[in-house]
């Protein structure tokens, strides 16, 4: 169980930053499978709420969509998706909000709307979603995303949310804003040099005096994740059939 | 006042015409498949399409040719990608061009609510420091609270011409009630100037608890009992999410030939719903 | 995370004090008459009250000095004619002058759902044609649709201080579940900078369906297990509405003598709700 | 049953008003008699929807408040007020609005907020609760108010909603809007005359060239009518115990 990839460290990197008790704001994909690493380890009480209306939902397999069944069948309640983004969001009420993004700039800004020009992009990505409402009303903004120099970017083909990071967690290490608001390099994993992180970065970075370092996921982190994460696939990979559906 | 009990092809025939504003709504869950399969089945044309989360069903009327214009706020594969037709419409412009109206989840709801209430636009706090607003602009735009002085985001309401939902249960009424996620459902139903229904089931009582999320029969235009109606989608209670095959999608929708062909097999080829669920292997 | 389950009289000394806006919410139904009864055995003073339907628990605080100003839109005894001792403090200043902040039931509502939506103001089209502008031009002010150029009307947002609820159910979580006519409780909730709530029982498990009206217990600040906390209005599934005792209250509160000689004996005069309950012959 | 009573021919000519499958918002009252009179008679399936947030109720006894138990529970769907006034009446859902007020002037304008100045009234009334957005968005507003000098007056005290009129149905007939918007009497109930009509109306009142008969009601309405009063009133008068309460 010693060896891990660089996106299990990042996961757990994530899970570790949630607090007991802290009302989450969780989007699919990587915030999701850090979010409830952190639920099945350290943080019970989370409050996990998805978009999608789900309140207090503590899934038994990750979803693969928003809105999954699990989730509902999971929550403490399920309401209108309106009343996540006004009674919650807006509100005030969720202490820590995900996001992911195709670009991120250094200051925190970031893109998941095109690569291009918008009137006639290159890639046409997702799109906002929840994203800079989450970037405007969680207390606390974590970005989670893979380096690389096409992705940590001097200047965003669109800015899809606004920067307000309280940490941008990569595969590689966790940079943190300072007083300017530019993002600091403070932490790399094990096994990873600050050369390597500025390597991966397309803006000249800036790296702390002090380099905190980062304790290699734990055996029993580990094991919740790909426990977790062999469920979801194998929930995921079942065809569904409705063989008995309006019989 | 009791709505029309029709077959889905008459449904979507009476109340779905070329050039309308249409949404198809449901998050995830309850996506109203059927009726989109049947709208492309139909041929129709020149749709402004709305949905917060266009998802494979919109891939497809896009790719398809039914639309000119999209209103939306996450157009994406969920969990697995891209929507491979979405970009190829507004990357490349086929199978022509299409216009696009973009917002937030945020904005798109406080839109739906707008209309809903019968209001020419809703605000909110949103879209600050994003290029969002200058990109849409038309749609977009400050406003300014006449009591604290804070500038805030103001959005013009949406009323879709159609509205089509999916939903668990329907009874004799016609009174609908929706069960699960229900994403912006409610909304999208009340800000609607035409509300079609597609059901897993007409049953003689709801059996719904007291505060259920009930569509009053008197509001519904037409009702079309689907079983199976929201498949890939799920409908809570009835079946599950076909995760693989949103897997799958991304495969198939990646080229213009293996979409064209896909659609031309299991949508164009088969006459209704049943032999779509048939041909896909999700029955018989 | 978990709120406080405390006595009543303890959660109302802990998060009602002197100079807060209050607003005890339920429209009709669950309206939390033992938590008011409790403010006025702690003689609290100069309370901004907020409510859409001041109702006899108002009437009550009003007669008894709590209030400084009210923020409403029907100040009635439903079916049965005037608030006396609200009539009495607006006509005579008894026992104390009462500012007012009035509004129909569709603002109260707009600016319930503002508070809760962490706006600052909403809007409605409403007032129109009416006086009801010029008699609180404060709170209410035009606004202009920055699409349409429509003229309509902006309110501000209410944030009570404390908004207090009852509720039928409550689990050991906190989570509260309330059943039947909400009125504008969900909002009066979400806009609250504290939330209290009475219910007429604590269970292990809830047992609510899914799409219920439930508030997650990490929103609320104290909850107190006060069975027939809502009467004489009621907790449907456990007491109807004492319609009797409605009626009977138009003659206890025609004068100020009759009632604060009721008020002596039933409220001051009693310990706790039990008491109350017992001391106004609906138990024992 | 040939004798009634001037109350009852104003509710059963409000009644009669109703077509069937028309939506209506129902106020307490003489419109809430009005119009489950009218449901258990012609209009079977009228939708009354009454401001508590109880949409397509059939109740057995009438409300005393707005908010009953028993329009809950004889309701197709029970939702949260805001949306009444959102949904279906600012959407324009509703077909018929029902008010009644203290006050009512030439041109249907209402009063039911004060007598006197507003600052230092005489007499405080209840209020506006739902009925300035009734009259703005109902397609048609049915009035229903008892005739006298001292409440069909020739200047409100306050306008609490604008004049937009279908019918003004008093105890004595009824009235309704001219080309002009001023009230035109229109009806007079069997052994009333226009004189008394007039003498019981504060400013001079209009009268239609013909003045249509109005039938009196008939037994079976009659019938309907009382008993339902009657059943109401025992409902009403019998007070709550609690003692099974918290046992």
């Amino acid at each position: 169980m010693s060896a891990y990839t660089s996106d299990e460290m990042m996961t757990v990197a994530a899970a570790r930053r949630l607090r007991n008790g802290a009302v989450c704001f969780v989007g699919i994909g990587l915030p999701s499978a850090a979010c409830n690493l952190a639920r099945l380890t350290h943080a019970p009480d989370l409050v996990l709420i998805y978009e999608s209306g789900t309140v207090g939902t503590r899934p038994h397999v990750l979803p693969l969509s928003i809105g999954d069944g699990e989730l509902a069948e999971t929550a403490r309640s399920v309401i209108p998706l309106p009343e996540i983004f006004t009674h919650y969001l807006q509100r005030g009420r969720v202490d820590v909000g995900f996001l992911g993004a195709a670009q991120v700039d250094r200051v925190g800004g970031l893109n998941s709307t095109v690569i291009g020009p918008y009137a006639a992009p290159q890639v046409r990505l997702p799109g906002a979603g929840g994203a800079p409402e989450i970037a405007a009303h969680a207390r606390e903004v974590l970005v989670v995303m893979k380096q690389s120099t096409r992705t940590f970017v001097e200047r965003l083909d669109f800015r899809t949310s606004a920067g307000r990071v309280r940490a941008l967690i990569t595969d590689l290490g966790v940079m943190e804003p300072g007083a300017d608001g530019e993002l600091v390099l403070t932490q790399v994993y094990a096994g990873v040099t600050v050369e390597q992180v500025r390597a991966a970065c397309g803006w000249p970075l800036r790296v702390a005096a002090r380099i905190a370092p980062v304790a290699p996921p734990t055996p029993e982190e580990l094991a919740v994740l790909r426990d977790l994460q062999t469920r979801t696939r194998a929930a995921h990979a079942a065809r569904v059939r409705l063989d008995g559906v309006g019989a | 006042m009791i709505p029309a009990f029709l077959p889905l092809r008459d449904a979507i025939a009476a109340h779905v015409r070329d050039g309308l504003t249409v949404a198809l709504e449901g998050f995830t869950h309850l996506i109203p498949f059927a009726a989109g399969h049947e709208i492309i089945r139909q041929r129709r044309r020149d749709l402004t399409l709305v949905r917060m989360t266009p998802d494979l069903i919109y891939d497809q009327l896009i790719g398809m040719g039914c639309a000119r214009a999209l209103v939306f706020s996450w157009g994406g594969n969920p969990g697995v990608g891209s929507l491979h037709r979405l970009r190829d419409a507004i990357e490349q412009q086929w199978p022509g061009p299409l216009a696009i109206d973009e917002h937030s989840h945020a904005g798109m709801a406080v839109r739906y609510a707008a209309g809903a209430a019968g209001l020419p636009f809703g605000i909110l706090r949103g879209y600050t420091g994003t290029d969002l607003a200058a990109a849409n602009a038309a749609h977009i735009r400050p406003i300014t609270c006449p009591f604290t002085g804070e500038t805030l985001t103001a959005l013009p309401a949406l009323t879709p011409d159609v509205t089509i939902l999916h939903a668990q249960r329907a009874d004799r009424e016609g009174n609908v009630w929706l069960r699960g996620i229900v994403g912006a459902s409610r909304e999208a139903a009340m800000a609607a100037r035409t509300l079609v229904v597609t059901v897993e089931e007409v049953v003689d009582a709801l059996d719904a608890p007291m505060n259920a999320f009930v569509i009053p029969g008197w509001q519904v235009a037409a009702i079309s009992a689907v079983p199976g109606g929201a498949y890939p989608s799920y409908a809570l209670g009835h079946y599950p999410r076909d995760n693989a095959f949103y897997q799958a999608w991304d495969g198939i929708a990646r080229t213009r030939e293996s979409f064209t062909a896909w659609m031309a097999t299991h949508v164009l080829g088969t006459a209704d719903h049943a032999a779509f669920l048939r041909s896909v292997g999700g029955t018989g």
